[in-house]
């Protein structure tokens, strides 16, 4: 696989594969994804502040800054295949169609949540748009991906299972098992790896014996080393439109790694405090959201104005949303006695 | 009539809901060649490659793919070759599988099944005898299976891969070699049915899988004592027959618990808790338990036989019951 | 006096210990920069990173690591940041490091500790908030400490420390913020001795970590209604005070058991099994268990609430047994 | 590192790395090598044997076949150093020095056994000797060698440690984090992969997406591919005082791919059906012994008559020691209870 080299956030990478980007597919409007990147930012923007009035319960994990990735990865998937995420999944879940309120709903703890006030922002999921769960134990979920990917070649559904999970996720056993089974076994997956450059606190390059804790595994499973700019929406497009296409075609997995940023800490809890200031200030100015507004304004697709106009105008549909679901009753204790089977209920013995 | 091995009746059940059932996959080390209990033999060259998958070892690739063909629709069925090696699929298992469908309020399905062998008595040492329905017990969300005859084998299994949950079904190695009568046609056994293999009025004997074997020849022994114990198989430990348990509690009054998981916290403690908690005062005599030794598993025969329930202790436990001691035999202490 | 936090027990316990014995060695995930829960902030500062080692997301290499270390005559002390991701490293801890000293004859000893986060009741949900105490008592080999109070946070896991065998020590997350004050000099609290909080003649009240003081409450409630209460905090449950436990049954004739793990195989269903054995003749009443449903954990306010144990339902619980009822309260039936 | 190739009994292959082996050491009499995998095979063949008998309770994995591996890598390690290896283990037990008769009333469960009776066939261990152990769970072993030599790292003892283990094992999960953690932390460990083509019944290419199961991995962890002939006992021990010169340097891990094959069956109880004749019988020819007595007798330091006389003398020895202890009294099944904690006891409550 040619291996050119690109200009990212970070500094010179491998660019991605897209040998095989079809021309035929015609990308949406930048401008869409921009709306869709804009969306997420602003529903975690508004969950970050009513964490912070205590309304949220339990932890959660952003992922401001890094949603061009689920914006990205999601503009080339159909309503037929599957993607799984982690405990930071808000944006995974929005960017397959989830609806923003039962979302809400399931963080504020309120009646009608998406998993019924039972799982929480970490276990956010939406089987009906194809987003088949937010996974908490690091690397638990890749294996399970790799089994809706074997399903779908036994049957030859021709869809595709899309995977995320982090840099310091390619450590974790669960990763080496569930890569190595989906290549030797050939199957329709696209892992990807969103590098965020921290493992919670500890810096990735603390912990990897490597330079790229994803495409430096790639070899081997045999895989291509695919690096991208993960905050560069069209270029997670094409990159993931690539891997996708080559799923499709029965060519097997691929593992991309995702070169990002979190603008915030691990949780809404975590300062982030073992960060350097710079580094951040740094990051924030390759925000994807300002790029691609910057980068709209100059091709003329949206002018600054407008762009301004649409952040206020979500924000406040944010705020409203807020609002409405505040007002809504909390999630009814005894259903907890429910749901654990497929009968609706949950007893163990007679 | 014919004659079934329990080894035999995993692969027929196999075989009879494969034919059934297009969307029953299984998976796992050796499957494709029979397996090393030849509890898979011939399915691969009847149903051919798209339906019995040969992997690597890779347990947690092995259960995480169940999960993810199950959550797809599939009716995977995967083998952890010896009950141990849950331990490196664990968080699959448990974390995972068990808790997939709550979690997401219902909106992924499990209906997948794990099965291999289980149990100690044949000499494999600490990392390969393990009986680890304690393990699954400990986790609410998967159903726990273990079969104590052939015919029981089979039937439980196609009941297992019928079930719309994730049901563990745990193949005692000791019992491989055992035979019964042939069943006719499509065989089914419900989950969730203790089975009484005898009944008496004095004690009360429960057991699973082989420590079924155990009580039933407990049963004749104490027969010639002039002691009638009722014989009560489990099956399964989820869905939990309780009602029978306390049934026959309530009839006899006294009740010998035998297992061969660790008794430290064994499934044997949680029938015990039940009936100490709910059939208190019907109860003529301590609940007794006759369970594994609370060590890792030792090869050498007599090291291994000791710290195994056996019939003869059941029979000193419940001799010790109608006698009004509470008796040495219980290892549960060591 | 000054005020010690549990969290900082933790904290001073370890830097006791390291200060005491150079082979003890920390390793984990984040640990160098204080973890996650901030329970071992301040060490690396104190003691170089050649004594404090920050880990990759690798369980399994983690508790392996432990293992081995040990093996080579260190003292190490692993951090499984939340108990459940034990599921993840479950071969190590209960197929090589519980069975290691017994099946080489006695050739490698485990003097380790796996220490980290345990239990729920802070919205953490399914995968980040089960007590699996229970998982761990299944396995002969390890020993179980889980402290309720920051006194004996410190006490308990400097003991373990110094103990020559593999400890697990599970440190209830809802306790953290708990405080008590300072204890003085080298503190250690030796493990294997249930302590009496309470005392009281009519019911006996039994917890460990976090239902200690839901004990406590409830006792404090009974007392209004003039039903004394002995509450025993079990602290470890291996090594077992089973004499303890048996002391203060057959003297209240009552028993309670608070457990925060599921109840259809939790560690009050060993305590039962036991009381039910041997002190049979000295019960008045039912053995009753106020268990952690049998579903994962839930999210939500009150559904987590729900499915937890608490002082009401211990109180209602023990009024049940004075009233010679079997309470409602009991969720191990659910 | 320099990647030259050379001719194995499985074609060409790349070379073993053995830049940094010194001159100065100098390397024991063939002979001496000859001897100890001749006791070895000799020890094993009896057990086979006295399994075939039924006096062997269990199972039991031989090594038959592979004995250059676990000799010549125990040819460079010091009495210092540390050894685990699986359940495949009474070569690396014997090789460090285990006494063959404490191993055989292990296997045979007569009164002291090596691990007095409680372990068997797959955990034989010899810590007097080095060897920390037999494991059977596969690659359960990994992340503990990993943790002695992290102890060897913060000691500064100087001590390495060997880790053995097979094919099939690079596909688990506790292989990758432990390999990984050793490279992170630069640990003196070497990782020998017996390449015996087969886990259990399925050929190892049937289950892996690349070509060599440790060394297309190696990269991965920063590490280079070593691949040496393990059926060449001379090979083996250059290639495996290299890493060990290494580890000692504080240079840190290797990963060693030595191939090679198993003359019998996965167990004693295999018959091993599902290989081709062919394959076996060429396998024969290349018995790591008949190769290194051709060679002796070539080299003129070892007649054929003089080795036929030593394989009959050894022989004997074994037949005479299985006769020995076959007249001890069995295992007593009271030690059972003992032995759990280091007090001698195994009580869990009083
Ligand atoms: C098995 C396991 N170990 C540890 C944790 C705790 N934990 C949660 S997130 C996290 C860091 C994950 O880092 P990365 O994979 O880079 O993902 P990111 O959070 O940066 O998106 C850790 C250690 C966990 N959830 N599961
Ligand atoms: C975790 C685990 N899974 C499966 C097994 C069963 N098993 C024992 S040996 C073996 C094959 C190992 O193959 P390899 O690593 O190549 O070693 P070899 O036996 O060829 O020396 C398997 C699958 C096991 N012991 N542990
Ligand atoms: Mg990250
Ligand atoms: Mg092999």
């Amino acid at each position: 696989m040619p291996r050119a080299t690109c200009v990212t956030i970070f500094g010179e990478v491998e660019a991605p594969d897209v040998t095989a980007v079809r021309a035929e597919r015609a990308a949406p409007e930048l401008r869409e994804l921009y709306e869709r990147m804009l969306r997420i930012r602003q529903f975690e923007a508004k969950v970050d502040v009513l964490y912070r009035q205590g309304r949220v319960r339990g932890p959660a994990h952003l992922g401001l800054g890094q949603e061009a990735i689920a914006v990205g990865v999601a503009s080339v998937l159909g309503p037929g295949d599957h993607s799984l995420g982690t405990y930071r999944g808000h944006a995974h879940a929005l960017a397959r169609g989830a609806p923003e309120e039962a979302v809400l709903r399931e963080l504020l703890g309120r009646v009608g949540g998406i998993c019924g006030g039972k799982g929480g922002s970490m276990h956010i999921t939406s089987v009906e748009h194809g987003y088949y769960g937010s996974y908490a134990i690091v690397g638990g979920h890749i294996p399970t991906a790799v089994g809706m990917a074997w399903a779908s070649r036994i049957r030859r559904d021709g869809a595709v299972t899309a995977c995320f999970f982090g840099d310091g996720t390619t450590n974790i056993g669960a990763f080496h098992e569930a890569v190595n089974l989906a290549a030797v076994w050939k199957l329709p997956v696209v892992f990807v790896c969103e590098n965020n450059l921290y493992m919670e606190y500890t810096p990735i390059g603390d912990v990897i014996p490597v330079d790229r804790p994803a495409a430096d595994r790639a070899p081997a499973y045999g895989l291509a080393p695919i690096v991208v700019d993960g905050n560069d929406v069209a270029a997670v497009r094409e990159t993931a439109l690539a891997a996708v296409e080559r799923a499709r075609r029965g060519d097997g997995p691929s593992l991309v790694e995702a070169l990002t940023y979190r603008l915030g800490g691990h949780s809404v809890a975590d300062g982030g405090a073992y960060r350097d200031p710079d580094e951040v200030a740094a990051a924030r100015t390759r925000d994807p959201l300002v790029r691609l507004a910057t980068e709209l304004a100059r091709s003329g697709a949206m002018t600054v104005e407008a762009s301004d106009a649409l952040v206020a105008q979500v924000k406040a549909e944010m705020d409203a949303l807020a609002v409405r679901v505040l007002a809504e009753p909390t999630a009814d204790g005894a259903d907890a006695w429910t749901g654990m089977w497929s009968d609706g209920g949950a007893t163990w013995r007679n | 009539m014919a004659q079934l091995t329990f080894r035999e009746a995993v692969a027929a059940a196999l075989d009879q809901e494969m034919a059934r059932d297009e969307t029953v996959v299984l998976l796992g080390e050796d499957v494709g060649s029979g397996g090393v209990f030849k509890t898979t033999a011939g399915l691969r060259d009847r149903f051919g490659p798209e339906r019995v998958w040969d992997t690597p070892i890779s347990e947690q690739a092995i259960a995480g793919a169940a999960m993810g063909a199950a959550a797809a629709g599939l009716r995977p069925v995967a083998e952890i070759m010896f009950s141990d090696f849950y331990a490196t699929c664990w968080d699959q298992v448990a974390n995972e599988i068990a808790k997939a469908c709550y979690m997401t309020g219902g909106q992924l399905r499990m209906p997948l099944v794990i099965r291999g062998s289980n149990g100690g008595g044949l000499g494999f040492g600490a990392q390969h005898s393990q009986s680890i329905e304690n393990w699954a017990m400990c986790v609410p969300g998967v159903k726990i299976v273990s079969p104590s005859t052939p015919d029981d084998m089979w039937g439980l299994l196609a009941a297992s891969i019928r079930d719309p949950e994730p049901v563990l079904v745990l193949e005692h190695k000791a019992l491989f070699g055992t035979k019964s009568e042939w069943p006719g046609g499509d065989h089914v056994v419900p989950l969730g049915e203790a089975a009484l293999r005898r009944s008496g009025e004095d004690v009360t004997l429960v057991g699973l899988a082989r420590t079924v074997g155990m009580c039933e020849q407990a049963a004749v022994a104490l027969a010639d004592e002039g002691i009638a114990a009722d014989v009560l198989d489990l099956r399964c430990l989820v869905p939990l027959d309780a009602a029978a348990v306390l049934a026959s509690a309530r009839r006899t009054g006294r009740v010998v618990i035998v297992e061969e998981n660790p008794g430290q916290l064994g499934w044997g403690a949680a029938v015990a808790a039940i009936l100490a908690e709910e059939a208190f005062d019907d109860l003529r005599a301590p609940i007794v338990r006759v369970s594994g030794g609370n060590v890792p598993l030792p090869v050498a025969t007599a090291m291994e036989a000791e710290v195994m329930p056996s019939p003869e202790k059941v029979v000193v436990a419940a001799r010790g019951l109608l006698e009004g001691r509470v008796p040495a035999a219980s290892t549960a202490r060591v």
